[in-house]
């Protein structure tokens, strides 16, 4: 299983947010994108997962081209995206939220992958039965991450998984990203936390004002090495 | 539970006593006390749900309190609604971002002078000016909110509540989707706003900034102050490594 | 009793109608305007159909429940769907679906009323109504149709929507369209679908309330249309089961006045208890709370 | 009215001739809920100029035409075709809505202004209100004892009443005349329900006439909700006679089926006459559309031949002397198709009212 | 052009009166408070005015000032009755409310004039009058549209709890809006029943909230430019279609669908968009953008203008 993003434009009408970016997310491997606010990040993801379709450059998946194919196509094919902002439903309940992340998912299935998020997240599964808008920010985030999970993804796409949770949590939740990956999956995450996210990655890449400015291996990449980066970035 | 020495100089600004509030069976704050002193930075940090954000919207007063009384320079202001309370010189961000879609930045921050304080127009859009330059978001100042990426959507949520001036301030995780050196910008800001008198309380799960920024912390827990203190002190606790910081060593070093 | 009786049947009436409407709107969100002229429409064409071959009981309700599918798939492929691709967000389509119903509605009206000069139309069908006795209450067979289909689709509703995965989908739309496909849900076969189970349910209750009612004029949905707009929004938006109670609340009390005797009283007193309910309940019988976070 | 007020324009004027051409100016209800009380004045006013122009009425060749707005059931609309149609000076008369409120929302305009109009229809008291305003509907509550001489004349001492508050005519009706009329003679009203134009299902009332047994049903309600209701009176087991309204008229009840037979009312034109002006207009019209007339088509043609015998009468066509005219022939009166009509004031037509039964399908006149 | 104005006195008329009636709907749902009450106010305003004069004999002045008050007084109570509902609970109330008001006009028996309605209140008030009412009224509502006060409306419906939390009154917003509605509304029907003479209770009704609905989608809520465009649209629409005869409704049909469908916020959003083109256009803005290059906080942090937010500032 793998996500190839070659070459990858995509405009906001007159606005340029991603400019020939290519990056690879293979199976058991978890791909990194760090970059300043703004730097086309969140475009690419959601251009990948299929909610924007780009100008031009290629989207592969398994060695198919899937670029401008819909996001439910995009789910079919094993690709998911954990959005940026949560995105969780606020009117219905939690296992409500949790279910329709299982929707292309067995009924089975889902029973059982519901049991294993409540067992990641026990909050989630003492509140199943409360509305998800109603969670706090962090529980959101975290029902936001379980819900990619439901479908069993082939590729998942993370957009600032951690965002407002405790640093226990954050844990968690990259511990959770790293065993996804060892399982099978390619995982291709942005996040703003490079301290946590450096250590479970294998690739890291720096996006600036919409390309990719420095590639390596995480295990070569030093934190400190990377805040060199985004540091210059900033101050460009 | 003590009160560090540093508050004792300043005149108290935010004095908060056995505030409760409860969502049904969910007791989301539950008896928490606290005194908040001139001109320092106040973090809160705590576990998801924990209750902080509830908090911020009691003293806002968004949310009904179940018991407790809070005052504001010594005057109770728990029984009054919640418009009254920004012109008391309490501004607040949210933990979601919360803008006018149809509006643009600009406008967006205007807003947060819209009702507050009888300034004369001149000086609002002075003022307006003025943090579009603070938070270096001049070039988008014409741009409506959707087309901003997230973090600097929460620039903006960020200027439209220091427009004010106000005299208390309280950001909910104001740096959430920040990289660390747009994190070390915003911290350096509310030093400086700091410098300027400002005080500032602040929900944030980086604790790294919240040692570096705060005067002083509030760790809570299920709904309760489980710890406060100078920075150093809390991180120290054992209950708040426990609850929030995720036990093992490595999660000091962050 | 016979009273209860005459509440039921005008009651299924009203859930007839309001069903469809209930369910694209409180799912997809699409309040659908239209659906009073999809009604009447659905027993206008048949009404020309039956006026060449004389159709059987089910074959009209068949044929009206197709028309009806027809015109609501239509009125979605061409007018809602368009909206909603153009709109920002949902709440901003909201309105303009809303005006594009209306538009819709004019055109099958003027058609009707061109055609029949505003005269009644009735269906010329093999059905022949029976009526029973039993112990001095009298039921029509046509009646108790109307009490059973009404009852079973709304009950039947209800549970899909609560327990399928698709009624969970649909609620999913209505609330993050955009979010909901990302969870794989395809928006625009599910939201088509469901126009068109509204539409059949549009044309299937026109069917059976031309039996009913014995005649229907161009302008017949109209009056059903504000009244099943109230007991939707008594029942609690997005609650099938609230839009069942609500359409046998507002009939047992349209019927109560006529008992009394006060028969112009009615609409303001079946009015003014919905006035009273949503003042003690604002969100509705069975609605949830808005969910709104300070 | 008073005819011999002065008016200085026209009629004293002997200069004054009849046109090549008069303008009969139209703002009804072409389309909409009520277009059939629109559309058949019209067609009934169409037929009577065909027959004047035929027989060359006037002597001189002059013809008549129509000019037609449509003002779609709706007030605005009507006061603004009608302000239209009397500023425009080619218009002498008009013929004017037929739905009371758009009516009684012009007739102040129409005496302002100072254009003659006749009104069908329209039987509410706010709109032949003056020197200019004239109707060749008779109120229903004028000919509607007719409905109730037929139930006496059969033996039939109770009713229940059933009616359409909503609507004027019926609340009127309904709460004034029969009442009255009934007591005159000596028939009992047993019961009195109030439906709304809203109302749809009618079981409930429906069971409760069966259940009083009443010999007969007086029944004011609109033709769709008529039929529901019939069809429900019959299935609750009643069997008794029912005494409709002209609403039920026209080809309104060919959609009731058989519970509808047996339904009598009184309308002020008959189309089953067979003699006199009446016979004649039923041949006329029934050649030109291939159709029966009702009420609506013999009112348009009588509202145009009282227009012509006005011109006639006068000998001019300007407003002010055909508003002469028709108030002089109000007064004498004339036979048309609605039978030998009488003028109240000399403005408000009244006629005898024939009773009609409807069955198989069809009206007949009623035994 | 006294002949165009003579033979069409009565659409400006109308146009003028649809303009208010749409406005009574208008200021409410800007608000975020989706209220019918307007037009169940023109029914108030319209039989009290009728009422004053056809019962009391009053003069047409204090006649719709009367209706006005009445109304207004009537809206505003309803509006604090029913404070706690909002989105369509709120509207569906307030349907109530209107189709109730009908009602109780059938059976207001020699006061209302029962089914036929009231008769016989001529009033004097001319096109040119009107116009100037409007006017005002028109002007009142511009102002609260613009600035500052446009962008609290904003906030009170786009996010009520967030434009509390920014100070804004929102309850006070909320009930101005009713007694704003009332007001205006009554005043359209007031006027409109001295212009017609007659009232009846058929006009109260749903029809009437479909044709002020249709005027401010189609116009655009944001603004009363759009209420008016939109009454001008549909009060003059008949006279243009006018050519299609009975088909006519067929064409307001399509229209209103086409409308719904390409101007997503409304003729007024129409013309925003095309100032806005051409603003960017005449400001030499620059047509295409590299990615937003937004400078970092501390990019910025030295410059002069940057510093002193709270007590150096302009006011020390
Ligand atoms: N809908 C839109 N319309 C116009 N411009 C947009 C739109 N969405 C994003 N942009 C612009 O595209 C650029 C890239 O945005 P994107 O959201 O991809 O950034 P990001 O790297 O995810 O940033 P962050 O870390 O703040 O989330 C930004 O300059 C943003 O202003
Ligand atoms: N309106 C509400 N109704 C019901 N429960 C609520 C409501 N608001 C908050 N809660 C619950 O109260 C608890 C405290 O929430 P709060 O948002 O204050 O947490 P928090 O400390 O800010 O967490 P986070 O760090 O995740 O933002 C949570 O468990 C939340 O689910
Ligand atoms: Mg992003
Ligand atoms: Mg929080």
């Amino acid at each position: 299983m793998m996500l190839e993003i070659n070459d990858l434009e995509v405009h906001y009408g007159a606005v340029r947010a991603v400019r020939g970016v290519s990056l690879v997310a293979a199976a058991g491997r978890v791909a990194l994108v760090l970059g300043a606010n703004g730097a086309g990040k969140s475009s690419t993801l959601r251009t990948a997962a299929g909610f924007l379709h780009g100008e031009s450059g290629s989207i592969v998946v398994d060695g198919e081209e899937m670029r401008g194919k819909r996001a439910h196509a995009m789910v079919r094919r094993g690709v998911v995206l954990v959005p940026e902002g949560r995105k969780i439903f606020a009117p219905l309940t939690v296992e409500e939220n949790l279910r329709l992340g299982g929707y292309r998912a067995s009924r089975r299935d889902v029973s059982r992958a519901i049991g294993e998020v409540y067992e990641q997240f026990p909050i989630l599964g003492e509140r199943r039965k409360g509305m998800a808008g109603l969670l706090s920010g962090g529980e959101q985030q975290m029902l936001a991450f379980g819900r990619a999970l439901m479908s069993k993804p082939r590729v998942m796409l993370m957009d600032e998984p951690s965002m407002g949770l405790a640093p226990s949590i954050v844990q968690t939740v990259m511990d959770g990203a790293r065993s996804i990956a060892d399982s099978g999956v390619a995982v291709l995450m942005v996040e703003q936390n490079a301290e946590a996210a450096l250590r479970i990655a294998d690739d890291v890449s720096v996006m600036t004002r919409g390309s990719i400015t420095w590639t390596g291996v995480a295990a070569e990449a030093s934190l400190h090495a990377v805040h060199a980066v985004l540091g210059d970035t900033a101050l460009e | 539970m003590s009160t560090a020495p540093v508050q004792d100089e300043r005149a108290p600004i935010l004095e908060i006593h056995d505030v409760a509030v409860h969502f049904g069976g969910v007791k989301a704050v539950d008896g928490v006390s606290m005194t908040l002193h001139e001109g320092l930075i106040y973090g809160i940090i705590g576990a998801n749900g924990s209750g902080k954000s509830t908090l911020f919207g009691a003293i806002s007063r968004l949310v009904p309190l179940v018991s407790g009384t809070m005052m504001l320079d010594g005057t109770r202001f728990d029984r009054n609604p919640p418009h009254r309370v920004p012109h008391l010189g309490v501004a607040r961000s949210f933990q979601t971002v919360r803008l006018l879609d149809d509006r643009t930045v600009r406008d967006n921050i205007r807003l947060g002078h819209d009702a507050v304080g009888s300034v004369p127009r001149r000086e609002i859009e002075q003022r307006v000016e003025h943090v579009l330059t603070r938070l270096a978001l001049h070039d988008v100042a014409r741009r409506y909110p959707s087309e901003l990426s997230y973090g600097i959507q929460r620039r903006v949520e960020i200027a439209r509540a220091i427009v004010t001036r106000p005299r208390l301030l309280l950001l909910d995780e104001p740096t959430a989707g920040m990289n660390r050196h747009e994190r070390d910008e915003v911290s350096e800001l509310m030093l400086s706003l700091k410098g300027e008198g400002l005080t500032q309380f602040i929900v944030e799960h980086d604790v790294q900034m919240m040692v570096d920024t705060c005067d002083y912390i509030f760790a809570m827990n299920t709904g309760q102050l489980i710890a406060e203190g100078s920075p150093a002190d809390v991180i120290a606790d054992k209950r708040v490594r426990e609850s929030y910081l995720g036990g093992g060593d490595d999660a000091r070093d962050q | 009793m016979q009273e209860l009786l005459n509440t039921a049947t005008l009651g299924s009436i009203y859930l007839l109608f309001a069903l469809g409407m209930a369910l694209a709107w409180g799912t997809i969100g699409i309040l659908n305007f239209a659906h009073g002229a999809t009604f009447m429409f659905s027993v206008f064409v048949v009404y020309l159909i039956t006026g060449a071959v004389e159709l059987s009981m089910i074959g009209v309700l068949l044929l009206a429940a197709l028309i009806g599918a027809a015109i609501s798939l239509l009125t979605q492929l061409l007018v809602f769907q368009p909206i909603v691709r153009r709109a920002r967000s949902h709440s901003s389509a909201e309105l303009r679906i809303i005006l594009g119903g209306i538009g819709v509605a004019a055109i099958p009206l003027a058609i009707a009323e061109r055609v029949t000069n505003s005269a009644p139309f009735a269906i010329r069908s093999s059905y022949e109504a029976t009526v029973f006795s039993i112990g001095g209450v009298r039921l029509s067979s046509t009646s108790l149709i109307v009490i059973i289909v009404g009852l079973t689709i709304g009950i039947g509703l209800t549970l899909w929507i609560r327990r399928s995965k698709q009624g969970l989908a649909l609620r999913a739309i209505g609330t993050d369209a955009e979010t909901a496909e990302g969870m794989g849900v395809h928006r625009e076969l599910l939201a088509l679908g469901t126009m068109a189970v509204a539409g059949a349910l549009a044309g299937l209750a026109g069917g059976l309330l031309a039996f009913q009612l014995s005649a229907m004029a161009p302008e017949s949905g109209d009056t059903l249309l504000i009244k099943a707009f109230a007991m939707i929004v008594l029942g609690g938006l997005g609650s099938m089961g609230g839009a069942v109670i609500g359409a046998y609340v507002l009939a047992g009390a349209e019927m109560l006045m006529t008992i009394l005797g006060q028969g112009t009283w009615v609409d303001a007193v079946s009015f003014g208890l919905i006035f009273l309910i949503l003042l003690f309940r604002p969100q509705g019988l069975f609605g949830r709370k808005e969910v709104r976070r300070a | 009215a008073d005819p011999a007020e002065p008016e200085p324009a026209a009629s004293g004027d002997d200069q004054c001739v009849i046109a090549d051409e008069v303008i009969v100016g139209v703002v009804n209800e072409q389309s909409g809920p009520v277009s059939y009380a629109g559309v058949g004045p019209s067609d009934g006013a169409q037929v009577a100029i065909d027959e004047l122009a035929e027989s060359d009425f006037f002597g001189n060749g002059t013809t008549l035409k129509l000019k037609i707005a449509d003002m779609a059931g709706d007030i605005e609309r009507a006061s603004s075709e009608m302000t239209k149609m009397v500023n425009d000076p080619s218009v002498s008369v008009i013929i004017g809505p037929a739905s009371s409120g758009p009516a009684s929302a012009v007739a102040p305009l129409v005496e302002q202004s100072k254009v003659p109009t006749v009104f069908t229809q329209a039987g509410s008291d706010g709109v032949v209100i003056g020197d200019w305003t004239f109707r060749t509907t008779p109120p229903t509550e004028t000919y509607y004892s007719a409905g109730l001489d037929w139930l006496k004349d059969h033996g039939y001492e109770d009713a229940a009443l059933i009616y359409d508050a909503t609507l004027p005519t019926f609340q009127h009706l309904a709460q004034e005349g029969i009442p009255a009329f009934a007591s005159e003679r000596g028939i009992d009203i047993v019961s009195t329900q109030e439906v709304q134009s809203t109302t749809q299902e009618f079981s409930s009332q429906a069971q409760v006439i069966a259940s009083e047994n009443p010999s007969a049903v007086i029944m004011l309600i609109t033709a769709t909700p008529s039929i529901t209701f019939l069809n429900q009176l019959r299935d609750s087991g009643y069997e008794g006679q029912v005494l409709a309204t002209p609403s039920q008229s026209g080809q309104n009840m060919a959609a009731g089926g058989p519970n509808v037979d047996g339904i009598v009312y009184p309308v002020p034109f008959s189309p089953a006459a067979t003699s006199g002006v009446a016979a004649s207009f039923i041949e006329r019209f029934q050649a030109t559309f291939d159709r029966t007339p009702d009420t609506y088509n013999a009112e348009g043609y009588d509202g145009l031949m009282w227009i012509a015998n006005a011109i006639k009468e006068v000998g001019c066509s300007t407003p002010a002397a055909i508003r002469d005219g028709l108030a002089a022939v109000g007064a004498k009166g004339f036979e048309g198709a609605q039978g030998p009509l009488t003028f109240e004031n000399g403005n408000d037509v009244r006629v005898a009212g024939t009773m009609i039964e409807w069955s198989d399908g069809a009206e007949h006149l009623a035994d | 052009m006294t002949g165009w104005f003579a033979s069409n006195v009565i659409l400006i008329q109308t146009t003028l009166t649809t303009t208010l009636l749409a406005l009574s709907l208008q200021i409410p749902i800007r608000l975020g408070v989706f209220s019918f009450a307007g037009i169940g106010a023109f029914g108030i305003g319209g039989y009290t005015a009728a009422i004053a004069m056809v019962h009391l004999g009053w003069p047409t002045y204090p006649a719709i000032l009367l209706g006005v008050v009445v109304a207004a007084v009537a809206t505003y109570i309803l509006g604090v009755i029913v404070q706690r509902l909002s989105g369509l609970y709120l509207g569906m109330a307030t349907l109530a409310f209107t189709l109730i008001i009908s009602v109780l006009a059938v059976n207001g028996g020699s006061l209302t004039g029962g089914a036929a309605g009231l008769f016989g209140a001529v009033g004097t008030i001319d096109v040119p009058q009107i116009l100037l009412i409007v006017v005002g009224v028109v002007l009142v509502v511009s102002y609260f549209e613009t600035g500052s006060r446009g962008r609290r409306a904003d906030a009170v419906r786009e996010d009520p709890s967030l434009a509390a939390a920014m100070g804004i009154h929102v309850s006070r917003y909320r009930l101005m809006a009713f007694l704003a509605s009332g007001a205006i509304g009554g005043l359209a029907g007031a006027i409109t029943t001295l212009r017609r003479t007659a009232i009846s209770p058929a006009e109260v009704n749903f029809g009437l909230i479909v044709l002020a609905l249709t005027v401010i989608i189609v116009g655009g809520i944001g603004s009363w430019v759009g209420v008016l465009i939109g009454a001008v649209v549909f009060v003059w629409l008949p006279t243009w279609v006018a050519f299609v005869g009975q088909w006519e409704d067929l064409i307001y049909g399509t229209i209103v669908v086409l409308a719904a469908v390409f101007m997503p916020d409304g003729a007024h959003g129409v013309i925003k968009m095309l100032i806005r083109r051409l603003r960017v256009r005449i400001s030499r803005e620059p047509r295409t953008f590299e990615t937003a290059a937004l400078p970092s906080i501390r990019a910025v942090r030295d410059r002069p203008d940057s510093r002193g937010l709270v007590r150096d500032g302009v006011d020390s």
